[in-house]
């Protein structure tokens, strides 16, 4: 059971990873943003199998720091496709 | 046969490679410090290793280098974090993202 | 039982690699961004459901259970989120380039 | 080769392939989004090398913080008139990859010779546990056995912080810094930080808190409040603090102040500086973690949101 769970946790990886090719092909940044949040779900799922298998403590909790992350960097992108604020920009002063 | 922490090991070497070889060649700043962050990295994963083979007393790896990595993971983020303000401010005396001292555009009037 | 019950988790575990498989394929065969993101989707929703449900078979306690489902769940709000808003900036990036016309379209 | 190892050389050479992208893409965001996956391939490989409080570390500040500051700045850079350097000539960088190439096979070499066994201070380390009362050697080597070294971690911290503050043209000095955001609030956005960040709370001030018997701690809890705290600023949320704020300046200083005053206690309650008396250890040190835990929340989101850039009120 344990090598399968090991080998699962594996092929998982390597699937996920094939997927990063698009991190190199693009064509657009949302593309390889859907690469990275592809491996993001590939690496908790991993961690999660492999934690199972091994019954090493507190993977589960480096999954759940993984998890609650995940969203991330789409955000930090989305909101990186505006148009940059100015220093100093009036609305935001009048807070 | 190759343990799992010698393989870190020398992928950490490899990693250290690859982090100077891009903080030496490459002349954006923006990449020198991803470049810088990698070479930092594979310092932490060698030091990872050493944390691993000193397994010993019931623990699965020596937790003095690891509380070294843990702090140094925070640190490496505060120095790439006071490198960027640099940089940001850099471009914005300048107009743009270079290290090169006596380009034609570094001449120009700081901006407002 | 216990016979059984890895049975499943093998049976779970094996369908939750073929979403993986199929949204990596999804990914990288698929012709243009939307249709990639919706193979994305698919691998947050059912590939990691499927792994969740195969590994609580194995979970010792409600406990351990209840934090592998809390976080697929997290991973569904995450994808969720992420979803919508990669296709709103792409939606985005669309009109932009044809307002722009002559631009030649990505992908 | 069982099942493990080809996990572990598969994961190995994942790391190098991206390592090496993230090196060579042309686009920055390519690079950036490249150093992104390579923090979450990193703290999977930290996992497999029984480091869990390394891999939660990694993971928080690697993956998520990280991130979102080079995405950021990738952004505000691409505004900039991006006139390319030329790169350095080829034999310049034949040489400078010689020179990698000759530092990597060193370090290899390096690590091919160590002694065996390994040398270790985790013998030393199990055997003074059981003075601190906590039960991760991990936490005790952080706050006890070298707090030295974690109290000076913290104040580099600071020094980050009032350089990155000293950037501020005169003009803004006192103001506030505008953190990474949506240019207007977003439904779903927002949805994602309402609910996100309670949990998140949660389970930061959760690892901490376990991180005293189990892998977690101060680092790893604060990292994940951290995030919690700039997602929702990104989602705007909430806004970034004036850099003058007595509650900001008085959250930062906090865990390296608490600290020093245990350590300067000890000076005279048990003759050596960082002595904890033995009786109090482990109450001390979770009062210690506390402390750091809110220092460190609040050090990471301000130092991605960098110098003021709006006038003081």
């Amino acid at each position: 059971m344990t090598e399968f769970l090991l080998a699962a946790a594996g092929l998982i990886l390597f699937t996920v990873a094939v997927g990063l090719a698009r991190v190199l092909r693009g064509p657009g940044d949302a593309d390889r943003l859907m690469a990275a949040q592809l491996l993001g779900t590939g690496g908790v799922a991993a961690l999660l199998i492999v934690a199972a298998a091994t019954g090493a403590r507190g993977l589960e909790d480096v999954a759940l720091g993984l998890a609650l992350l995940a969203a991330f960097a789409s955000v930090a992108f989305v909101n990186s496709g505006a148009p940059p604020e100015r220093d100093d920009a009036p609305e935001a002063a009048s807070k | 046969m190759i343990t799992a922490a010698t393989l870190s090991g020398l992928t950490g070497a490899i990693l250290v490679g690859l982090g100077l070889y891009g903080l030496i060649a490459d002349p954006r700043p923006l990449r020198k410090i991803l470049a810088f962050n990698i070479l930092g990295s594979g310092v932490f994963l060698v030091f990872g290793i050493i944390a691993r083979r000193g397994a010993a007393a019931g623990f699965p790896a020596d937790p003095v280098p690891q509380a070294m990595v843990i702090t140094g993971i925070v640190v490496a983020f505060a120095a790439s974090a006071l490198a960027i303000a640099i940089l940001l401010r850099l471009v914005s005396e300048t107009g743009r993202a270079s290290l090169r001292p006596d380009t034609p555009g570094a001449a120009q009037t700081p901006g407002d | 039982m216990s016979g059984a019950l890895d049975l499943f988790s093998i049976a779970a575990i094996s369908v939750g690699g073929f979403f993986f498989l199929a949204g990596t394929v999804g990914l990288l065969r698929f012709p243009d961004p939307l249709c990639r993101l919706h193979a994305l989707t698919k691998v947050d929703n059912l590939g990691l459901g499927f792994i969740v449900l195969g590994l609580i078979a194995r979970s010792d306690g409600v406990f351990g259970a209840l934090k592998l489902v809390a976080i697929w769940a997290l991973v569904q709000l995450a994808g969720a989120t992420s979803a919508q808003l990669i296709a709103r900036a792409i939606r985005r990036k669309e009109q932009i380039g044809a307002k722009s016309a002559g631009g030649s379209p990505a992908a | 080769m069982n099942a493990l190892g080809a996990v572990d050389l598969g994961l190995a050479l994942l790391v190098l392939a991206i390592a090496g992208w993230t090196i060579a893409a042309r686009e920055a965001f390519a690079a950036i989004v490249g150093y992104v996956a390579y923090g979450l391939l990193l703290s999977i490989v930290w996992a497999r090398l029984f480091a869990v409080d390394v891999a939660m570390t990694e993971a928080a500040i690697g993956g998520g913080v990280t991130g979102v500051l080079l995405i950021s700045a990738a952004a505000r850079l691409r505004q900039a008139q991006t006139a390319e350097d030329e790169r350095p000539t080829l034999p310049l960088r034949l040489m400078a990859a010689a020179l990698s190439a000759l530092a990597a096979i060193a370090l290899g070499a390096v690590i091919l010779s160590l002694p065996e066994p390994g040398p270790s201070l985790a013998p030393l380390a199990a055997k003074n546990l059981a003075a601190t009362g906590v039960g991760n050697p991990i936490t005790a080597v952080l706050i006890a056995f070298r707090s030295f070294d974690t109290l000076l971690e913290k104040v580099v911290l600071l020094l980050a912080i009032i350089g990155v503050w000293s950037l501020a043209p005169d003009r803004y000095w006192g103001g506030a810094p505008i953190a990474p955001r949506a240019a207007r609030p977003v439904g779903a956005l927002t949805f994602l930080a309402q609910l996100v960040a309670p949990i998140g709370v949660v389970v930061g001030v959760h690892m901490v808190w376990v991180g005293a018997d189990e892998p977690g701690g101060a680092f790893q809890g604060g990292a994940i409040l951290a995030a919690m705290w700039m997602i929702v600023m990104m989602a705007r949320l909430s806004e970034a603090p004036p850099v003058g704020a007595p509650w900001l300046r008085a959250a930062l200083v906090a865990g390296p102040a608490v600290f020093l005053i245990a350590g300067a206690s000890g000076a005279v309650t048990s003759g050596a500086f960082f002595a904890l008396p033995q009786a109090f250890a482990k109450p001390l040190i979770l009062i210690i973690e506390a402390f750091m835990t809110l220092s460190i929340a609040v050090t990471l989101p301000m130092l991605v949101a960098g110098p003021p850039r709006r006038a003081p009120l």
